[in-house]
């Protein structure tokens, strides 16, 4: 019995305890209080913040699946990983090269004749030393190393960084060894949450504001100068082209463009990316305000504007039919989410769908988000969380937001420069989108410097641009580099 | 951050950038072309449909809620115009159902006003 | 830059564009004006008609899997594909020969060698030359055979645009290549979408005028003679069997039935099946009264109907039990959607799970609604959909909902020579289901010639009746068909 | 259509055309037997059941709403009920509510007499 | 046309029907009456019965995939099939020896030679001769064992009526195959439904009983020896580990805690198990009040319990965070049940998720438990139900029911002794959770000797403590025996 | 059951059941640690909020329906409430929606006594 308990202690969470986890659990502690007591987004902070804790409770990773890691091996895979550098059977294969079908076939002998070990995730691939027997044997000094943590192990060699290969325990290896985590993250790696999220955000959009002012559109297309400016940053520090791009997507300001994105193109940049996005857009009233005052004169932020004509149905209707098809002809990688937003849309403003325009508003995008939070919460693990990584993409993050604002703003004053028809280039900055946060920071700032001027309404076109803007943004960064 | 930038070769970092650069260059290009498209397709649409809109919409009143999508169903929009009544006698609040639908001018700054009054009370109930 | 964006525009809906594809884009943009102007099905014909239009952007699949045919390669699949005609290492396969295993695995070969392609979906294999350095050849000429209609393809070339059919590029062979269409797109294919509407169907069903006119539900089976009659006209045009029932199933006037069925039979039809019945049940008012009138005297349609008996609660209960034991014994192909219809009914009437039932009509039948209307609509592309095939199949339906309707209103004729109690046999036009519209054209047509006579609730029997006999054909046809 | 039929040659149609039939006959056959056995079972029910349905159901009334499979929760029910005493001071709305159970025989004709007024007005809202 | 009709006779739930099947149905009636008409736990007992029938509809499993049990095989799965007794190539495997890998790979070849056929559910594999014509030929003769309980068979032939263990047809072999109800079943199998239907539980129960009176939680810590006192018993009958622990856990009165469990380590118990749980669940009231007046003295029937402080609201958020991490870290086989169930809460208690808490409340839970429900009932067949294990099963969930109760009152009188403050003892019988039956049952029980003593609030202490409670032994079992 | 017994060897069945009873050990053992622990939490949490729950929620009245996390939106608890005034003409039902918050202390027996009152009335209404 005292053996039973000590096995029990030895892979509880007591006992596969590390500090990696006590921080990441720390920080999943701190975003539900952010959430909670400060109001930060708590629709998404609170599942995201959960779903921290749930990625990080220690537990023994050779015996029980729990973790979103924790999937089926799958020979299909493997056409899709990329290694850092690896030596098999005389070979030498490069950094980041894609292993070839040749190298493959060799491969999968290896592991039929159980002498190689697949890893689980986009991430890996590992090589494991057997003898005659079948018994694991220690590999040649230098070639293999284990990786804190706790769970993940096991390698010819690891990427330099350690962050992934993750793999497999033996145990388990070539069976169906899927955690109820894992299966729920389907949802965001097989990419079909995001746009099911924007199915409810197009049937609670109120296209309206846009519709009445066309020509404010083109703030919503100039704030997205943030993306493009933070993935040059980024690539200036360091990240590869995919992860550059997943971390301009921050500037977009739209959790869900943001996890389609991130989710292509650098899964392992995903727990840091939503992270980053979700936090700016809840911190839009801290972080918009200096620049939009650096940015205007006081005589600028006094403009007023008129009230705007109606919008007859007619057009309410063709709006999300003919704008789905005009940026799904530019865009069209971006299909999934403009095709979700654009219907749930219609099935609004049509008027005889309402049964399921209110499904789509509610219960659909209510179950989504719940999931979608939690899973990309338990997506953040110490070792690829806890990186250099992870603090430059905090700091390029609040880097897109700036510029984005700074892009709104600017472009506002140019357009004042051109036309007759004075518009106030504080609703630039709603064009980051952070849907309705930044369209209320601009009625803020301009309703401090003239009690009777409601800026709200004017500032809700660019910001529902900048949905649009940066989902067509997210379909040329997809197209070019997927 | 420049012990990252240090891992990589310089000659990769630069050929990497000048593709940055020209992706954004792209990217914001397609961005505005697709949005001034979008603005095109407006301003068409807009010429094209000279008809005013529907009387009834510009002042939706409590006879026709079913045109508000608002997510509020009918009955209820029904109960609340009748217990409304019933209990103030009066038909100051039937006003607040019609401030819904955002789409009258004066609404706008309207719904900006409320926005400010709300705006000072930034503190959430669980303070 | 120049060549990024030259690239990038290659790439786009603009320089993918076909006829085709305009053609459907004109084709979904009728659908959905007819929903919303004319209030044709809108909860269905809104997603669907938005689905043609997601289907039909165009795009390069050779770079990008967005539509709905874009799925993993599985060699599992093989066993299902059909062909034309073709020669392989030497040996000839005839027109629609199921391919053998000794072929399958030469041919699996060849893909493992780098020398062959498989194609992505049910409609195609494609065979592809290779040289020696690995770069595609066009193959020696005759070699490669299309089938008509576009459905079921083999060639030993792609197809020069490279669009259809779509070929799996090289790097993404044997791996997982799901865009969210093909996954949203598994509750059609796996079967369940269908079966998940029929419980809130279920749930939504007052089977209260069935049970309390017992005798009126021989209406609901004589109806679905246009089934059977539509099955035996496409036999004639040519259809093979299995298209020739999914297609009769049209004149079953139900549409979770129809794509049930056809996605099991000939999922290549499904687009075409689906719109057509889908087009038929809103277009009843048109077509089901001049028949109505032309087959009964006026004498016949004035007469008037006793009200019924109360049904008690025990029977209202029983019916959903007892009723699916006796129908899935008989039809236990149709089991899932016979045991879904019942299941939500009986959560109905027990009283005891009203919250279920409630959750089953709203939220649960709407989600559905929405991803069975959308992907329906997206499988439709310009290959598969602008065929003699598809105008046949619109033809045949015209046919089925003809005869159905003549069936129901013959039968109930026959009723009043063998008894003695008269029905009005208008009411037999309500055998073919189109829940609750063709009750509603009972009652229409009655009531112009006499202003007192109410046949709704009377119509509302055989009309109900209509959906379990229109599952139990259904069954039989996948019971002999699969 | 002729030119599809062509393409096939005309004894294997013809052998399809006869296993069309086979199996449309079986099929009309096998739906008759599974509704004809329904009509049968519902028949035997009745007899068997000769209780009258309880005098509850057939005039339901406010006081009881739970047993009113109609999807609207008891508590709105009961609100739609107060708010109509309340704003107009009769019963008549009242009887709204009651219609929503069709199994009342004069309910039957009521129903078709709704449909009825409701069909005057094919336009939808959008127009 | 008569052979037509003859072989759609014999393929029909007439023609293939078994003595076995119309008990199982006479099975699913008696639950659907019980819950309809006693209101045994009707929200799951309605569906659960009703899919007892659509899991008994006899069917041709030949032809046709209709049941739970008709998925698609994979090599992958081979892993985790035991076997009673098997020679393969001249080497024999003992009962429930591991198949080794080289075997598998030894068998593998000869279903890709068409020599034998994979069976295609948990319970079976299956091997078939074949002669050289690829013709299926009985095998000599005693070369085949069937091992007890029906659940895990290694034939060399298939049954005489092709029934159970139901065979791939050659045709459908290494085929996509998979019914609707196999899909469904999925939710189950990899686990996620008892998550899903945790986090609407959480969003509904009201921790704060708890919360007043920390010390009553203990009482839902001592009813969970019901759990491992069956466990014990389970193995004197002779079941093993894996199949005692699921069976033990019955005594866990919680079902998705049940289902989760037995789904992992014994799921051919699962019908029995399920239904035993939720049987017993409902049949609370009967069960425990005569273990309770015969485990305490009136006196201490008649002790009234103050009402408790207010729990201030900074509790009763933190209560679901920090609770989460004390049991996660002590149980983390039980992460998800846990996971959910607080964040369910905390979605609850927060009061900025409301919208996301009402939706995990309603839709998401009543979906999840139609779906659960139904595919429960129909994974329970003939073959794995009709078994003297489970009239074991049976038997052995009512001991752990009692032994439950017993376990709380017993400890709620040991709680007296030691502490001044006295509690009522009848409280301790809620442990058992079984929420909220049992608390009422204490309740009921308190108050036919004192009319004045009112107990309900009190009891819900323990009863919610008892969730958890049985939540936290079933990560114990999972983590020892998975 | 001997029968099923019987089909195993005695030792195996005896080692077995020691390895049970161990597992049942080290079971009851880790959730009365699990449980204790919590035990402990709560104790620790209460003494560190010694701040009283602030009044409003020890009185939840009509105008902050929002704190309490009952599943009925905000509205409905308004239209309940003005509906319930205007027909009734006094504040006696505006209790009962107080009772939905079971957190003040009274709260609990009038919970309990609310009970007895429905468990009176087994049979449910498909009788
Ligand atoms: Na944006
Ligand atoms: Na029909
Ligand atoms: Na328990």
């Amino acid at each position: 019995m005292g053996e039973t308990l000590f096995r029990f202690i030895h892979d509880s969470g007591f006992g596969q305890f590390t500090g990696g986890s006590m921080v990441m659990i720390g920080i999943g502690l701190l975003f539900i209080y952010l959430a909670i007591r400060k109001g930060f987004e708590p629709l998404l902070l609170v599942p995201i913040g959960f779903g921290i804790l749930l990625g990080n409770i220690p537990y023994n990773a050779e015996k029980l699946s729990l973790s979103v890691y924790d999937g089926p091996v799958s020979e299909a895979k493997l056409d899709y990983y990329t290694t850092e550098a690896m030596e098999i059977l005389g070979k030498e294969y490069a950094a980041n090269e894609k292993i070839e079908r040749p190298y493959l076939s060799a491969h999968l002998d290896l592991v039929k004749q159980g002498k190689a070990v697949m890893a689980h995730s986009e991430e890996s691939i590992v090589y494991i030393h057997r003898d005659e027997s079948g018994k694991v044997v220690p590999p040649p000094p230098g070639q293999h190393k284990l990786r804190r943590g706790g769970h993940m192990v096991f390698v010819a060699e690891a990427r330099e960084d350690h962050r992934y290969p993750v793999v497999i325990p033996l145990t388990q290896q070539d069976a169906w060894n899927a955690s109820v985590l894992w299966i729920l993250f389907r949802g965001i790696e097989w990419g079909f949450f995001p746009p099911l999220i924007f199915l409810g955000v197009g049937a609670l959009t109120d296209f309206g504001p846009l519709l009445a002012k066309p020509r404010l559109i083109l703030l919503g297309a100039a704030a997205q100068v943030g993306i493009f400016g933070a993935l040059a940053c980024a690539v200036l520090l360091g990240f590869d082209m995919k992860e550059a791009a997943s971390i301009g997507i921050i500037g977009g300001a739209d959790g869900p463009t943001a996890i389609f994105t991130c989710s292509t193109l650098a899964p392992h940049l995903l727990g840091a990316v939503a992270l980053s996005a979700y936090s700016y857009m809840a911190m839009v009233p801290i972080i918009q305000p200096p620049i939009m005052r650096l940015l205007t004169t006081r005589a600028e932020r006094l403009i007023r504007m008129p009230p705007p004509v109606e919008t007859p149905r007619l057009i309410r209707v063709l709006f999300p039919v003919l704008g789905f098809l005009l940026t799904a002809f530019i865009a069209n990688a971006a299909l999934a989410l403009l095709g979700m937003l654009f219907l749930g849309n219609l099935l609004r403003e049509s008027l005889v769908t309402e049964r399921l325009a209110k499904t789509a508003q509610t219960s659909l995008i209510d179950i989504v988000t719940i999931l979608l939070g939690l899973t990309v919460g338990a997506k953040t693990q110490a070792s690829n969380f806890l990186t250099w990584q992870t603090i430059g993409i905090f700091v390029l993050g609040v880097i897109a937001f700036s510029m984005a604002t700074a892009g709104g703003v600017l472009f506002a004053k140019l357009m004042n420069l051109v036309s007759k028809e004075q518009i106030n280039p504080l609703i630039g900055a709603a064009g980051v989108s952070a849907v309705p946060m930044s369209a209320r920071v601009v009625q803020r700032v301009a309703h401090e410097e003239d009690r009777q001027n409601f800026l709200l309404m004017h500032a809700m076109g660019p910001n529902v641009a900048g949905v649009i803007g940066s989902a067509v943004a997210a379909g040329v960064l997809l197209s070019h580099l997927q | 951050m420049s012990l990252i930038l240090l891992a990589y070769d310089l000659e990769v970092a630069e050929t990497r950038f000048i593709d940055a650069l020209q992706l954004s260059a792209v990217g914001i290009a397609v961005v505005f072309a697709a949005l001034v498209a979008m603005q095109g397709l407006l301003v068409l649409l807009r010429r094209f449909s000279l008809t005013p809109a529907p009387v009834a919409e510009k002042t939706p009143t409590i006879q026709s809620p079913a045109t508000q999508p608002t997510g509020i169903p009918p009955e209820i929009v029904a109960v609340i115009s009748a217990a409304v009544v019933a209990s103030l006698g009066t038909g100051a609040r039937v006003t607040r159902i019609r401030i819904a639908a955002p789409s009258a001018g004066s609404a706008w700054s309207e719904t900006g006003r409320r926005e400010v009054q709300t705006s000072h009370h930034p503190r959430r109930r669980d303070s």
